[in-house]
């Protein structure tokens, strides 16, 4: 590629992507308000990843990039995936033979006045 | 296999021992076997292949890809095999059987304490009955320690403010070192204990006679070594020696003056830091504030007697 | 030829300025060699004492707080300032702009700021020593770690900087292997030390960022309390082991992967041979730089996490050891009908295998579930790890650094002189170490001042294999310092080797490196094509003539587009 | 746009850089490792809520009431429109329009600075009712609605710890970015680029719009769910 070849991308793609930014801003809030019981959480961080997408797609020029760019973006997503779940692996499953016990002495002393308020 | 054990291992003292030292010496063998091929085959090419005239120029040998199979599969498949051995093992060392006599363990800067289920207590000291499983719940009271019987091949990280169990069942009586294996300070290398295998009858005698009741100053001189004052406060520099401290005129790092009566080592055991010694920073952990007032009173009265 | 030799980097500008602001990777290079060695030298005298201490029970030389002391510095000063920098900063540096064809590399301000901002995370680091103790171990296990005193944050901030230095000269790395190769030398043909920095570049960039954050709680937690590892306020100290795991088991694989790459080439130069499944090394390289973030768990066997998750990193560390193996017997078959000269740096490399490879199989027995739950925290711990850090990589760094020592210097060592060291070297470092093995497996626990009499015999052997290995080392500084005074001056390929740093550059390198442009036409070990091919000189079909007329030496340019 | 050769040597072309297009590819490549580098530490982060939060579910999601959505909100459309005018700020310089550039980052800097005022009254909001980061956590008093006392159980520290952690290190970005994009500015004043050059112009871009993607993460984790 070269340096002729940068794109340039129109100020009504542009603007059309902020548009849509300020709207899904203003669903994630209205769907927070909503109680969506377990789909609370999916929902709003489904919406937060789409909009970084467009961000990164447009804003940041990536889609209109060469792909080694992409490419580095995906393994570090990748790897901070890994990290997040190989963390809960240990976390959410502590207890899982009778070595130990689940969750720490003070959750199960104190948590107690949390429920119950 | 006698007294000391078996070379790379020592004595082997608990029913999974066996288990985990075939599967040492399995890992060990066939790697020594196959490290001797790659290191003789190396030593081999470098007596035939030396360069003998400075211009020779090799061609380049393609390695047939039966070779490189060979060496991707095999240990590939030695590996799955030791994988699999090694979580056989390791999901019988995590797992006490039900019928387990339960012990607590607690661990602290720098001693271990053992509670058994008649609230019998006894410090750096385990007696258990042979032939019994025996399950320890674990927990530490300032930072990490960890419970290591080399003998019975078992391991665990004790941790503050949640419970760890391991267990074993120790196969003879006898007594076995416990150390810790998590670094924990100063004295990380002096927090050590003792596993007592005895068997059934002598430990149920052990445990009913340690609710007599001795005079004060006896209960203090076991305590003392329990707990392992000795190693600072006797003959060391680390902490301030206490013989013929009772009575006399300490002189305190503020410059200020104190005499040494029961109130101060009272305070001085529970609080260490609240009146320091002139020369001595604040090493002692803060973990006696937990003994009992029998206990506290039988430490000062031994104290009183050096 | 003789008008260019004239000029070299080290004597175009000979002012102390020119080099504390040069953005020339080669001399940044060297500072980082000096900066290393230095602490290396540093780092080593805390092993002998340490060695010494341990020589009787009890207190030999040194009490406990000295000695806990001792042993953490040794190690945050190994780990950080000597390995992790080691043979990426100072011989990566220096070597694979050489070995890209490129003029430098593709952030010059950066690399020297990299360099800067390392020097300075040292000296903060050492500070503490001023402020309190460093206790706890290089690990700093929270919430030990926290309640040692405020020298905590002295570390913590040290290794943050540091960790920030190693991130740019990665970052730095990968885009000079991506951008700045010269025509023709495509993928298949880079050499395998390239690979080997680039792969480490990866873990650099990708694994470091998160022993910052992990540095930054520890200082927020010591600083505000926030609860996060600490159990006493709520915290999870497992959860900072995972933290302090996801970083540094991948920085095992930025210490060893370079290693990796010298031995490829000290093994494919001295046996004059191709190195023997050339793709599968270099591939691997890469494929363990990633796969070296799977497996951080194996150090946590007995730490309180998950049985589930024990299993997983168990199952996924032998991913590791398959392609390392395959490595081990591909540098082995590279020897099989070649022409081998034993010249001191190939007498490292064969030490290498034999010492990596027993760090390797002691590796494979740590990572297995069953017997870990005995060795963990043991001294087979810690003489499985010298055996990969001191035998694996260090190791490889003295080969790497009398290989390319006539490159850097322009001077020749001491042949014989040399070759004693090295196999002092091998004799004091086994001895020292091996029987580490043994007193581990039988029990005695690592981090111990004081031990009980049954293990007397075998730390008092690792005490004096510890001597050796000193009066072997400080040879070797003695002979390498005097090579600089007297020893003859060095031919610009002495060993016959392909890659560019040797055919195309000239005895000392020019400033710029490169009198023009190289175009690469072969691979980096085709020792059996026509040695014209590799020639400065064009042999005259013009088809692979490097040298451009009329080009003058001080502003090369006009390189050609496109290979 | 001219693609330069070997005949001329621009005056931004380093020495040790063949061709332009090698430098501005080599700059952008260097950018995106840094970009995935921040991305890594910010994951240490967003790992530490997520265990806290798995541990104590009802504790983060009560916590999380305390925090004003609507000042969260105002401050996430504040910098998705900062992300805006740094991408025009590019698109006006590829087109080499350098007062159209100038306008867009001065307005990007106005936003930033909104941001940080609102994150500072949040910040005092928070701090009078003795809600602070780790040990000095001690909630009391009664404002907008909320009883403050009702927050004093265990681990609702923990979740302001985090709060004040994460959002203190983004607003350290932010606070960077505040001066990267005011020096960038100041050079484009200066007449230093053109569309032929702007290649820092564009990387100060990624920075930004990567500190804008974090945030993006943040409000509904912390002040939504």
């Amino acid at each position: 590629m070269s340096h002729a070849e940068h794109h340039i991308v129109p100020i009504k793609t542009l603007t059309a992507v902020i548009l849509t930014l300020g709207m899904l801003t203003i669903l994630t809030v209205a769907a927070s308000q909503m109680d969506l019981g377990s789909f609370n959480v999916p929902v709003a961080m489904c919406i937060a990843g789409i909009k970084a997408s467009l961000v990164i797609a447009i804003f940041m020029g990536l889609r209109y990039d060469n792909g080694t760019n992409a490419l580095i973006l995906a393994i570090g997503l990748v790897l901070a995936f890994v990290f997040l779940v190989f963390v809960l692996l240990d976390t959410n499953f502590r207890g899982d033979t009778s070595a130990t016990q689940s969750g720490t002495i003070m959750e199960t002393e104190q948590l107690a006045p949390a429920q119950t308020r | 296999m006698g007294e000391n054990g078996s070379g790379w291992l020592p004595e082997a003292m608990s029913t999974v021992a066996a288990e985990v030292d075939a599967l040492f010496y399995f890992t060990l063998y066939t790697s020594t076997i196959i490290f001797v091929a790659v290191i003789g085959a190396m030593i081999y090419f470098g007596i035939r292949f030396r360069r003998r005239d400075e211009s020779e120029v090799p061609t380049p040998v393609h390695e047939p890809k039966w070779l490189e199979m060979t060496w991707i599969v095999v240990p590939t498949i030695l590996v799955m095999i030791v994988f699999t051995w090694g979580f056989k093992v390791f999901v019988k060392l995590h797992t006490a059987p039900p019928d387990s006599y339960e012990i607590t363990v607690r661990a602290a800067q720098w001693y271990w304490e053992f509670e058994y289920d008649n609230g019998v207590t006894s410090a750096n000291e385990l007696y258990v009955p042979v032939g019994k499983a025996i399950k320890l719940n674990m927990s530490a009271s300032d930072v990490l320690h960890s419970f290591f019987v080399p003998a019975f091949r078992i391991k665990m990280d004790v941790i503050p403010n949640r419970v760890t169990s391991v267990w074993f069942e120790a196969t003879d009586v006898g007594t076995y070192q416990v150390f810790c294996t998590e670094y924990c300070g100063t004295s990380h290398a002096a927090m050590l204990a003792t596993v007592h295998v005895v068997t059934d009858s002598e430990f149920r005698q052990w445990l009913a006679t340690q609710n007599q009741d001795l005079p004060p100053a006896e209960l203090g001189a076991q305590l003392f070594n329990q707990y392992t004052c000795n190693v600072c406060h006797v003959d060391t520099a680390v902490g301030p020696g206490l013989t013929g401290i009772f009575g006399s005129e300490r002189k305190l790092s503020d410059g200020t003056t104190v005499i040494a009566d029961e109130d101060y080592l009272l305070e001085s055991i529970v609080d260490p830091g609240a009146k320091l010694v002139e020369g001595y920073g604040l090493q002692m952990p803060a973990t006696f504030g937990s003994l009992t007032q029998k206990q506290l009173d039988g430490l000062i009265a031994y104290i009183k007697t050096l | 030829m003789a008008q260019d030799e004239t000029i070299n980097y080290l004597n175009h500008d000979r002012s102390l300025k020119s080099w504390l602001l040069t953005k020339d990777h080669k001399r940044i290079g060297l500072m980082y060699l000096g900066a290393v060695s230095l602490a290396f030298l540093a780092g080593g005298i805390l092993a002998l004492l340490i060695r010494l201490e341990l020589l009787t029970p009890g207190e030999t030389i040194m009490g406990p707080d000295a000695y806990n002391q001792s042993f953490t510095i040794h190690a945050v000063l190994m780990v950080f300032v000597v390995l992790i920098p080691a043979i990426p900063a100072a011989l990566g540096n220096f070597f694979l702009p050489l070995q890209l064809g490129a003029r430098d590399v593709a952030f010059p301000r950066l690399n020297l700021f990299s360099f800067y901002l390392y020097l300075t995370g040292a000296v903060i680091v050492l500070s503490a020593l001023i402020v309190g103790r460093i206790d706890g171990g290089w690990t700093f296990y929270a919430p030990y770690s926290e309640r040692v005193g405020d020298s905590i944050l002295f570390v913590t901030t040290g290794v943050f900087v540091m960790g920030f230095s190693s991130i740019l000269t990665g970052l730095n790395f990968i885009v000079t292997v991506h951008k700045m190769r010269t025509p023709g030398l495509t993928w298949n043909r880079l050499p395998l030390f390239v690979w080997s920095i680039y792969s480490t570049a990866i873990v650099q960039v990708l694994a470091t960022p998160v022993i910052g954050i992990t540095m930054v709680l520890l200082f927020l937690e010591r600083f505000l309390s926030i609860g996060i590892f600490d159990p006493a306020l709520g915290g999870d100290p497992v959860l900072f082991q995972h933290f302090f795991w996801f970083y540094s088991h991948p920085a095992v694989y930025i210490m060893i992967l370079p290693a990796f790459g010298i031995i490829s080439e000290l093994i494919g130069t001295f046996s004059r041979h191709r190195v023997s499944g050339y793709t599968f090394v270099a591939l691997s390289s890469v494929a363990i730089a990633f796969l070296g973030f799977l497996v951080w768990g194996h150090h946590m066997f007995v730490s309180g996490q998950s049985a589930v998750s024990s299993v997983v990193f168990s199952l996924l560390t032998y991913l590791i050891g398959i392609p390392t193996g395959v490595k081990v017997l591909n540098w082995v078959t590279t020897m099989y009908r070649g022409s081998i000269s034993f010249k001191t740096p190939m007498i490292y490399a064969l030490i290498f295998l034999f010492t990596f490879s027993i760090g390797g199989f002691s590796g494979v027995m740590v990572g297995v579930l069953g017997i870990d739950i005995h060795l963990h925290d043991t001294y087979f711990i810690v003489a499985h790890f010298h055996y990969v850090m001191m035998g694996g990589t260090v190791i490889a760094m003295l080969g790497g650094i009398h290989y390319w020592w006539p490159k850097m210097t322009g001077r020749m060592y001491n042949e014989t002189l040399g070759k004693i060291a090295a196999i002092l070297v091998f004799i004091g470092f086994n001895l020292t170490f091996f029987p580490q093995f043994i007193m581990g497996s039988r029990g005695m626990p690592r981090r111990y001042y004081d031990y009980l009499p049954e293990f007397q015999f075998m730390h008092e052997l690792s005490t004096y294999g510890s001597w050796i290995l000193g009066a072997a080392l400080f040879m070797i500084l003695g002979y390498m310092m005097a090579s600089l005074i007297n020893g003859k001056k060095a031919p610009s390929n002495p060993w016959g080797a392909l890659t560019l740093e040797w055919t195309h550059a000239a005895a000392l390198p020019h400033p710029h490196n490169f009198l023009a442009t190289p175009i690469v036409v072969r691979g980096p070990y085709d020792y059996h094509l026509a040695r014209e091919m590799f020639e400065l000189v064009p042999s005259g079909d013009g088809q692979h003539g490097e040298v451009i007329p009329g080009v003058e030496a001080s502003e090369p340019d006009g390189r050609p587009e496109e290979a | 746009m001219t693609s330069h050769s070997a005949e001329g040597h621009p005056a931004h072309l380093e020495h040790h850089f063949v061709s332009s297009e090698q430098q501005f590819d080599a700059a952008k490549m260097g950018m995106w490792l840094f970009l995935v580098t921040e991305i890594l530490l910010f994951s240490g982060m967003f790992v530490t809520y997520t265990v806290f939060r798995s541990w104590h579910p009802e504790v983060f999601a009560h916590s999380a009431e305390l925090l004003d959505w609507r000042m969260g909100g105002i401050n996430t459309i504040v910098l998705l429109a900062s992300s805006f005018t740094v991408a025009l700020a590019v698109h006006f310089a590829q087109k080499d329009n350098m007062r159209l550039v100038i306008i867009n980052l001065m307005v990007t800097l106005v936003f930033a600075f909104l941001f940080l005022v609102i994150k500072y009254f949040e910040y005092t909001g928070k701090f009078a009712h003795g809600v602070f980061p780790g040990a000095a956590f001690d909630p009391h008093g009664v404002a907008g609605g909320h009883n403050y006392a009702d927050y004093n159980i265990p681990y609702a520290a923990q979740f302001f710890s985090i709060y004040f952690v994460m959002t203190g290190i983004h607003a350290f970005h932010v606070i960077v970015g505040i001066g990267v994009i005011a020096w960038i500015t100041l050079r484009v004043s200066r007449g230093e680029f053109s569309s032929a050059y702007y290649t820092p112009v564009e990387l100060t871009g990624l920075y930004w719009h990567l500190v804008d993607i974090i945030w993006i993460f943040l409000f509904p984790l912390l002040y939504l769910i």
